[in-house]
């Protein structure tokens, strides 16, 4: 079991997980994001290879409106 | 009108709109083509993990393919916050530069913190952004910012949101004399005729978002802005009358009267 | 944009222009054709004896037949003057009846004289004229050349020709509250934001001549003004937002924001 | 002789004469005037029929430019 | 300070006020001699039949022997109305004939009839009485009461009781320019820097009620009004610097800056 | 007038002033005797090595000993020129730390440079210099020179020398709300009315040369503004009547009447 | 019986009478007013001499405070 | 010969003097001055001590008028 703060909030996971699996796990496939890891801007091009491990600290963004 | 150019593209439109605070999407999208913006602001907010998704998104009434996005940095009251930020939506959008900073002073006012703002406008110039930042009418801070490679300096004309219009033209007045960017004036804005005042001062563009959403009708109102933006860039480009503080001057001839 | 109605008359137009102080008639069909006005108002002078009677004439430049031609009594300082000028544009204009009666104080401030105006404005009515007329903005006088049963109220803005915009908001607004017939912002504009500003107060129409015809573009001046017009009448129809002296309000969702 | 006062000017005339002539005397023939004698409009209509006499007031007005 | 006359009377301040609307008349009293006022208006009003004829009255709190009375017209409509109140007033007072004429136009605005005001001036100046008159911003309708007689003009700065201040600096300006006998803004003072800028402009005096009486410390205000008009009139005669909307002027000399 | 306490010391005089500009010595002197001002600025200049040695000097004009003197920095454009300045006014007037500190942004606004403000602030604070530092109205810029231990802050009304009054009043009652240490409106003051209206706003005083020193008569505009600070300051301790933009509100009794 | 309208309001009295007596009825003896009789002013001169007679419509006034 | 700058101009002196020497010398003395010495303050205290020697730069101010 490991633990991934995503936007916040822990979450609970099997096991580490690429970016990309970690993705669609929370049914954002598709969808336009960007994604920070510990501070680190992860690259949509490198999702498919940088892990997520236990404590890490995940921001997982889209655009809204505002002024 | 003449062409607005914002580093080294060209706009026809000389209104910009934030897309904040629409009662949908359908709204948004019909208030923004009322008023004829090619250039639309977008906050960046984290996904709500577990949310329908299949909703529909800001990207699908707003096709970025029709829009030049100008992600800002809303709620952030340090540089850091804003830079994450803007690196995360620099992602997001696939590398697009274009962005507008506001490092803000505090959530009553919203005033900005120039300080904060110059810090993070060096960084992020230096990270390759086109930076397009807002700030006070502070016209030393807005130098400063021009200085450090910002493409475009946005001082408020009152708090954000307070409509409260243009409350002190005079020092928006030194920074357009001073400033080869284009300045932009951001905030504040309440009604058509702030807008066309902003123009008549020769600011080279106007930014709002709740004039037109908070409105009654934010369509029409919608509508109304762009043809004050319009009508205070051809004012000042057409050159006012002096204002005569006695002497009145009659339209009529003075000569020919009947009985004379 | 809705309707304007006078005397029973719809116009779409609720921009009214002089047409003195052009360079020639061209520049002042060029500019009415750019300002979109229907109504122009004219002045009755004295045929100068003996000059060459094929030099074009102002009636050729705007044919009657394509716009409302509102003859005036500019520099008519009494009742009588007034009456007379009127009564010979009507002979003049084959009975056309809609008008514009304007009584002046005095030469150097052109500030209308209320008292002969509204005994001008009497005599008139009677005798079957469809009275527009240019007033102060004492709203009790309003009110009266409304009772009188003059068709439009014409407060000023400010003095004749002096560009000086609306000095007074609360007196034309307390006019406008309580007249029936269209109020129209005559007299006083100088910028296409006044224009603007008057309609924002709900104003049913402005006329202007010198901001126009005075401008270093007055073609170009003209477009801004037609624009100025129908943005402040669409912003008073959309409905502005209130404005707050202090608390801003952020366009942007207030959660979400990375790092919090 | 007669004298007529035109828009404020005395002029001399053989005789007596018809407003419709007079205006064709002054070169105003198809423009768009009105005339005023001794204070009162004179139709387009009266025009033939008016005359104009020893020490009449005229006023012969066009539309011009104003605001 | 420089003295006021009026009708031939010189008096030492220029602060003029109105006794209604205080708590009672010790208030007004102290009221009065903090703002060393030296004329003081008063209304006429029906006895109250059978009420107690030994309570103390206004004549005994303010000595006509101590204050120079001006009974006023308040409520009147007509200039029938006003002319039998003055002439119940000056029956009153043993003869004094100096008056403040008001005629109101309605009572939800009390923006003057200056039609009826006109009439009712000409009457009461012929008839003996030196008429201090209050009109609207009118400066024909100024230059024709003092064309009548009138022995002071008293334009409203805005509407009665509203302490919006001045409106229309510029309608007033005209009217200092151009009048001979003394121009007091009377009605719309709303707080001290108001009465200050009336002086600025020219005025002779200030008068007011409401802005003292109906302040949270009305004895306060009172000294405040006395400086505020005393301050006005010396920054008046004392020549004010010009405006300068640029170019800045340092108070400090620019030469002999260390390490420079 | 209720006390101003600056560091701990308390002056009975609201009304600061500058002593540059003057014709002489003995007008300077008189002047700020109408002002009845106890706090007094001065700059610091090299010696005109050679120059008389017997020439009177400023400081036997205005002896240490009955005035607080105030040395400036104008002139100064960065943080180090200020620092250095003011250590040698230290060091001047044998250890005296109050201090007025300004950093300008350039020599054509002298508009103030806010970061090198915030930068010698601190230095000066830690160096135990009780510091009055001039800034611009912006309110985060404000509340960070408090915190940095500032004794007073000092906004601008408008630019230095303008004369051009409160330009922005909304920013300067934000600053005023947010403060606890003195907030001095500094600079741009042109008359009277502009410093009453400061002091209705709630400031704690207000410090002026240039109106005082360039008007015409610099001693009556001295007592003027003397009058207009008590004014002011009165006027806002006894609450002024709220403004009504419309309905009126009559000061005499509306029974009674006669007639009716 | 007589009916006076003093300030608007219908009185009864046993019959005519003099101004001064009717100030006294009043309780105004001495009070600082002026009377009207039919739109005319009744100089205090004459409230000896002038009577107030059935139907008569009187103003009675004093000073209040007013601005 | 030594070079003081004092005040921006350089001066020669015969030699190197104290700083109090150097105030009367400029016909300061008793005069309300302060004195800087290359970036440094000389309180008062000390200008019988200090020396100015060849290359120093000295300011010396006053208070003027000023807003």
């Amino acid at each position: 079991m490991i633990t991934l703060h995503i936007n916040g909030q822990p979450r609970q996971f099997p096991a580490a997980l690429k970016i990309a699996d970690l993705v669609s796990e929370l049914d954002l496939l598709g969808k336009r994001i960007a994604v920070e890891k510990n501070g680190e801007i992860v690259p949509k091009s490198q999702h498919g290879n940088v892990m997520a491990v236990d404590g890490d600290q995940l921001e997982i963004v889209v655009a809204v409106g505002g002024g | 009108m003449d062409p607005l150019v914002i580093a080294g593209k060209i706009y026809s439109s000389r209104l910009l709109v934030g897309t904040g605070k629409y009662k949908d999407f359908a709204e948004t999208r019909a208030a923004i083509d009322a008023a004829g913006a090619e250039i639309v602001t977008v906050a960046i907010r984290r996904t709500n993990i577990g949310q329908d998704p299949n909703q529909p998104s800001l990207l699908d009434a707003l096709p970025p393919s029709q829009f030049t996005y100008l992600p800002n940095t809303a709620g952030c009251y340090t540089a850091d916050d804003a830079i994450r930020t803007l690196r995360l939506a620099r992602e997001l959008l696939d590398g697009h530069d274009l962005v507008k900073l506001e490092v803000l002073g505090d959530p009553q006012s919203l005033y900005p913190n120039v300080v904060e703002t110059l810090r993070a406008a060096e960084v992020l110039v230096k990270d390759g952004f086109k930076v397009m930042v807002y700030t006070s009418d502070d016209p030393i801070i807005a130098k400063q910012l021009e200085d450090i490679g910002c493409v475009a300096v946005m001082p408020l004309a009152s708090l954000i949101g307070s409509g409260m219009g243009i409350l002190n033209p005079w020092n928006l007045q030194i920074i357009i004399d001073r400033l080869s960017v284009p300045v932009i004036v951001d905030a504040g804005v309440g009604t058509a005729s702030d807008a066309a005042i902003a123009m008549e001062l020769g600011c080279d563009a106007v930014l709002m978002n709740t004039a037109i959403a908070g409105a009654r009708d934010p369509v029409l109102m919608a509508s109304a802005m762009k043809k004050a933006v319009e009508a205070g860039r051809e004012a000042w480009l057409a050159g006012r009358i002096a204002k005569k503080t006695y002497q009145a001057s009659p339209s009529s001839p003075t000569s020919g009267l009947i009985g004379s």
